[in-house]
């Protein structure tokens, strides 16, 4: 969670991911009547992963949105909501379903502020649940954040924790800017400590969540928990790692990220999705440039393989674990 | 201008959109007696006469009527048994068509074996009649495979999740039928909810444009997961065709015979080069919209218990029964072929290997690719890294 | 099963669009002798009655009319101002709404000025109606910007370039109007080659859907660059609404009476809660697609040729000088003020200044952004590089 | 050019790279009846670039389709083609309208191959007129290749030359992958010999384009030229830099770049695609890892901002020119 300066005990609850998530959309719905939910199965179901319970029979229909089944459609109809002044919030069932939007996500949502030399804002929010591990079928378990972070005029988070899911949405209903909001569907059921009256950190700012000195493990999303245990275990066999949870791919915080660097002087990123121009890419050529002098090793890049995300059977070898995130580190540190 | 002056003003569709977002049926025309609806069948098992389409049933035999009882019988048995499967934990999901059997054995039974049927998730049905193993469709919702059969082994193309882009797979395919000069036809399925899809738009421009020799199948179901059809449509989906310039049809879902006779009336005329058609089989989801669901959530029990009423199976049934096609040996005798149809499912799913570690790289690319073999080969070291050390 | 074998099956409909593809205008019907169409005034200036659509005209005086023939007269200048600037190299780019004047003129004036305007790349008469100043239309063919007129001024919209999408930002602002409480509506241009985008298709539904008072203007001016309107579409477009529960209707798109009463029409339909409407206005596009393109390659001139006796400016002014609604002096005051525009114009773009090079940086995002700031210093870091060593 | 192996003065003739292509295509229609040209005008008018200029009229509207302006209906149909046995070449007018095809392309096409556990093969090639320089309007200039590249079960190619343009279209035809041909437009008017007996190399396989030693610029399609005149300018200053003609993006050629690397120990990627995620942080990273001990600098990157592609009077200052990739070279050979 961004630096929680005040926190009173009687704020703080304890929360899954997706409830916070659900708090924090009701937060916006109550505090600015402009804010809409907009997607499938938002509204009576409340989600399918219920994020969205119970919003529409609080809010009404005209403010959380059962839409047709059409993506495009969602995130085209979201902008011209804004145009008119809505703030709209979307869901995207699932990642693999993002595709037949990305046309009006790409060319329209992220492009139109510069088009219009800034006379028109598009403050939407577009919600994916995100990545793999739960055993699901096809198009349900994907990471594409790279896609999106490549395209400019789009601004893209992903929380990994109740507390930061919670804040972050605030903060990304309050952006003026477009933002796709990846959330890390396995740990929807994780529960942190939400301080609803806590004054968060800049959205864009990442955070580090345990301090070392061997090794930098960069990650977000559902790959900051894993990296918390890839420490604690380092740390069993004395190597003393330092996770930082990045929260935002784009604008991506490059200045914590070689902070640590130039401490570490080893840096290994962790993502779910494939390693063939996924973020770590760009970390790693971006921060060996800066850090060329610090760097005792290659920055190394744990994600998935180049290949469509396997069977539920498979996912377990396909996706980042502990040990191939040591394994890494180990080679890192072999350097 | 504020959020809570919306009440002012009152249009006539939201305030009835509302009233009927899967609380009640009462705004819905029943099937039976919607003037549109082609039905061969009442639900009372009475067959009806039609003068359009009695003429692609006109010639069916006792023996026939039987096979479209039995296809539903044992579709229906094999869709429990996955059903089942999945509470045990055998597979991780199941797609239910429990009260579409007679959409999809109709339909499926009206292809001729060199047409080309591009499903849904849900057409466990159709894949029977195609004479698809049912126990290899269980493969993607057990997590061994994403789809895996060989579709031009029984030309039933693999099971498509993301809704609507079949249709256009459909369309080009049946452009491919025109350009080779052949006169088999192609039957696309989707759904309610599926309709609102731009891919399924462009697949109707693309196929009217091109004349091509495909059939659009909607199983007008009631519900796409929660929202009931009134959130994709104001009017019936048959009519959408029209404005693309070919005709559309609505016909009882749940009406074995009916489902027969349009298929076999739409797949004729795309033969003859008469082009497209749409066939909306007006019927319902009787169970969740996939083991995942619960849809106490969201709809009424009254509504299915309405809906059960006109069971194609029951209906069926009834016609057999009063018209002397079928006795009690052979209910007995399918009621024993059904259970080993479950028997031998629950084993084939039980058997069913994991796949191995390397197939994540296996058919990536057809002709290979550096980086897939890179990848396979830091997998296969990283592997033999545990066996020779035992690990961290 | 050979490509040759093709011609084998024959259906009826391709060789029918192969005779037409853009090679007769025989096969297609005249605008004014189908019945479908609405028309106020003929090709001849005279004015034909129509019970329908008389009313939303009746009360129209001769100034106004004289106003509607100002608008086109000067929206055709503007417009031949525009190509003369791309041959001269001051603009990129042009694409030109000659032939279009009536369809644009007629519904733009249609609108009121809380009403919003959705349009394509090729609106100029629709944004001269809004009261965006012309030369503003023109930096993004110059390129010195890619829009950049504050929509909200003048509730016209940036011109939308990839095709269809501005269809589902026209409905969502509709929503909006609806959820505000406001009897506004909107107006959402696109072509003929448009109508099959997906997006489109998506607009139709949720417009439906949410009965939102959108109302589609589709200006079918026969081609979409090289594709005639059978690459499209084989039945009439205005049809295409139907199929998604609101009405559709074709107007004579060279006839500014018609387009008036019929955008008139549709957009009360719309502020009165009765939802989306769609209007085929039936013109031609005279031009080349745009500056960049020949249509000697893909269409005879006896086309065009026959489109020229239908010219929208030619009608009115056969009709405003035949009931004596204008005078000489009004037709030369008018010459004048349309050479007067023509000199503005090529002026003001002559003045454009070319953008600041920081401007790549401005707008990309509107609370700002790391890399976009870390990108402008090195940019500028750069720029300052040549300035003290001169370069290499 | 694939290394031409022989080559019989006759058949080689000078073409421009639109020219080449059309040329290429045309021997595909007439060699092989399966092979199919879809896409809006590609028929009478012959594509906007002319580049299937003539091909419908000899070989009828059924082999070369004028298709409804719909892009996702474009592929999706093409797959329906392939799946019947054809072979479609299809057409995307320019880089910005490629995304309403983007599900059809990321999800079917990509994918399908794979759902079918290699039963089910694509030969789809899906040619893309891409870049900038052309003095265009919006959506005409862009460089979108990492967003295909960074999806498994595609390939994506871009040739630089006529030659390649023409032998590469050959082989991109020929696959039975799902090629995404990326055809540089501003390039399409300027002329090479093209040998159309020559054995062409691997399709995938980089090319030293001009050989050097103090430094390597890799670069594919139409930043091709401007490295060499950049490596022609920087050999006035006494520099020698090699030039590496990638051709191909997914498979990548680490193995050619690597060579060149481990011989000048420095290197500048250079690409008209934002630089953020682009194909040069891949390079970087991969490179860095591959030659950690060889570089005396970090991999450099010259490529567009993260910004929408601007208009036509800014795009020489967005677009990679010589200054900037010299200036690269000269931070590289700074270290
Ligand atoms: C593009 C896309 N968006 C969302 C989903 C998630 N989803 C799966 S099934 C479904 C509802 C489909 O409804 P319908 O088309 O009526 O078919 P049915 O399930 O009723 O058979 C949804 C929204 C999806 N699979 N693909
Ligand atoms: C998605 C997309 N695909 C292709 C293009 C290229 N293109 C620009 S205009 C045009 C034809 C449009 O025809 P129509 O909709 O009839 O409008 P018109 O130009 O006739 O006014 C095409 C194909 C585009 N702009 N966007
Ligand atoms: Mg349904
Ligand atoms: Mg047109």
């Amino acid at each position: 969670m961004a630096e929680a300066v005040t926190s009173k005990a009687v704020t703080s609850k304890s929360m899954a991911l997706a409830k916070a998530i659900n708090e924090s959309l009701r937060r916006a719905l109550e505090s600015d009547p402009k804010v809409l939910i907009m997607g499938e199965d938002v509204g009576k179901l409340g989600g399918v992963f219920r994020v969205t319970d119970g919003l529409q029979k609080d809010f009404g229909e005209s403010r959380v949105i059962d839409t047709p089944l059409a993506e495009s459609g969602i995130v085209g109809t979201a902008i011209g909501l804004a145009l008119r002044g809505y703030r709209p919030v979307v869901e995207i069932q699932f990642d693999g379903f993002v595709f037949p939007a990305y046309d009006q996500i790409v060319t329209q949502l992220a492009k139109m502020h510069a088009r219009s030399l800034g006379k028109v804002k598009l403050p939407v929010v577009v919600r994916i649940p995100y990545g793999g591990g739960i055993g699901a079928v096809e198009h349900h378990s994907e990471s594409p954040e790279a896609l999106f972070a490549h395209v400019s005029g789009l601004k893209v988070v992903s929380p990994s924790n109740a507390s930061d899911a919670y804040w972050m949405m605030q903060q990304a209903i309050q952006s003026d800017d477009p933002v796709i909001f990846f959330e890390p569907k396995r740990r929807y059921w994780d529960k942190a400590e939400v301080n609803t009256e806590a004054i968060p950190g800049p959205l864009h700012k990442a955070q580090v969540v345990r301090e070392g000195t061997d090794l930098t493990l960069v990650a977000y999303g559902p790959m900051v928990k894993l990296c918390q245990e890839v420490a604690a275990a380092a740390a069993e066999e004395g190597k003393s790692l330092e996770v930082l949870d990045l929260r935002s791919i784009s604008p991506l915080d490059f200045d914590s990220v070689q902070a640590s660097v130039e401490k570490t002087r080893r840096l290994v990123v962790v993502h779910e999705a494939p390693v063939f121009l996924g973020s770590g890419a760009e970390i790693a050529a971006r921060i060996t440039e800066r850090c060329f002098y610090h760097l005792e090793a290659p920055v190394l890049r744990v994600g998935g393989y180049h290949a469509p995300y396997p069977p539920a059977r498979l996912e377990e070898e396909y996706l980042p674990g502990l040990d191939r995130v040591l394994d890494a580190v180990d080679r890192a540190l072999a350097y | 201008m504020t959020v809570e002056s919306t009440a002012a003003r009152k249009p006539r569709r939201s305030a009835g959109t509302k009233s009927t977002a899967g609380k009640t049926t009462t705004a819905r025309k029943s099937p039976s007696t919607d003037p549109q609806l082609v039905q061969l069948l009442t639900p009372e098992g009475e067959r009806v006469k039609n003068a359009e389409y009695d003429e692609y049933v006109a010639g069916i035999t006792p023996d026939e009527l039987r096979g479209l009882y039995r296809d539903m019988v044992l579709t229906r048995r094999f869709d429990a048994e996955a059903t089942s499967l999945q509470r045990q934990g055998e597979l991780g999901l199941w797609a239910s068509l429990l009260g579409q059997e007679a959409a999809q054995i109709g339909s499926g039974r009206a292809t001729r074996e060199d047409d080309y049927v591009f499903p849904t998730y849900r057409e466990h049905g159709v894949a029977w009649c195609r004479g698809v193993d049912p126990t290899n469709l269980l493969g993607m919702f057990r997590g061994v495979n994403n789809g895996g059969w060989d579709p031009s082994s029984n030309n039933f193309h693999l099971y498509t999740i993301v809704i609507g882009s079949q249709t256009l797979h459909a369309t080009g395919y049946a452009m491919g039928i025109t350009k080779d000069g052949a006169d088999s036809a192609v039957i696309a399925y989707f759904g309610d909810g599926a309709s609102s899809q731009g891919d399924v738009a462009e697949s109707f421009t693309f196929s009217a444009v091109y004349n091509a020799p495909v059939v659009f199948f909607c199983q007008n179901n009631q519900w796409a997961i929660s929202e009931p059809t009134e959130k994709q449509t104001r009017v019936p989906l048959y009519q959408r065709a029209q404005g693309f310039g070919f005709p559309g049809v609505r016909v009882d879902g749940n009406d074995v015979l009916a489902c027969l006779a349009v298929t076999k009336w739409a797949l004729e005329r795309a033969r003859r080069g008469e082009g497209p058609t749409l066939v909306e089989a007006y019927t319902y989801r009787m169970g969740a919209h996939t083991t995942s669901d619960d849809p106490t959530k969201y709809r009424a029990d009254e509504e299915r218990e309405a809906w059960e009423a006109k069971d194609p199976i029951l209906r069926l049934r009834r016609y057999l029964e009063a018209s002397n096609h079928a006795d009690e040996g052979f209910f007995a005798e399918l009621e024993a072929e059904s259970e080993a149809l479950g028997k031998r499912v629950r084993e084939a799913v039980r058997a069913m290997p994991d796949p191995d570690h390397f197939a994540i790289f296996e058919n990536v690319y057809a002709d290979g690719h550096a980086l897939v073999d890179e990848e396979r080969a830091q997998f296969a070291a990283y592997q033999a890294s545990f066996a020779d050390e035992g690990g961290h």
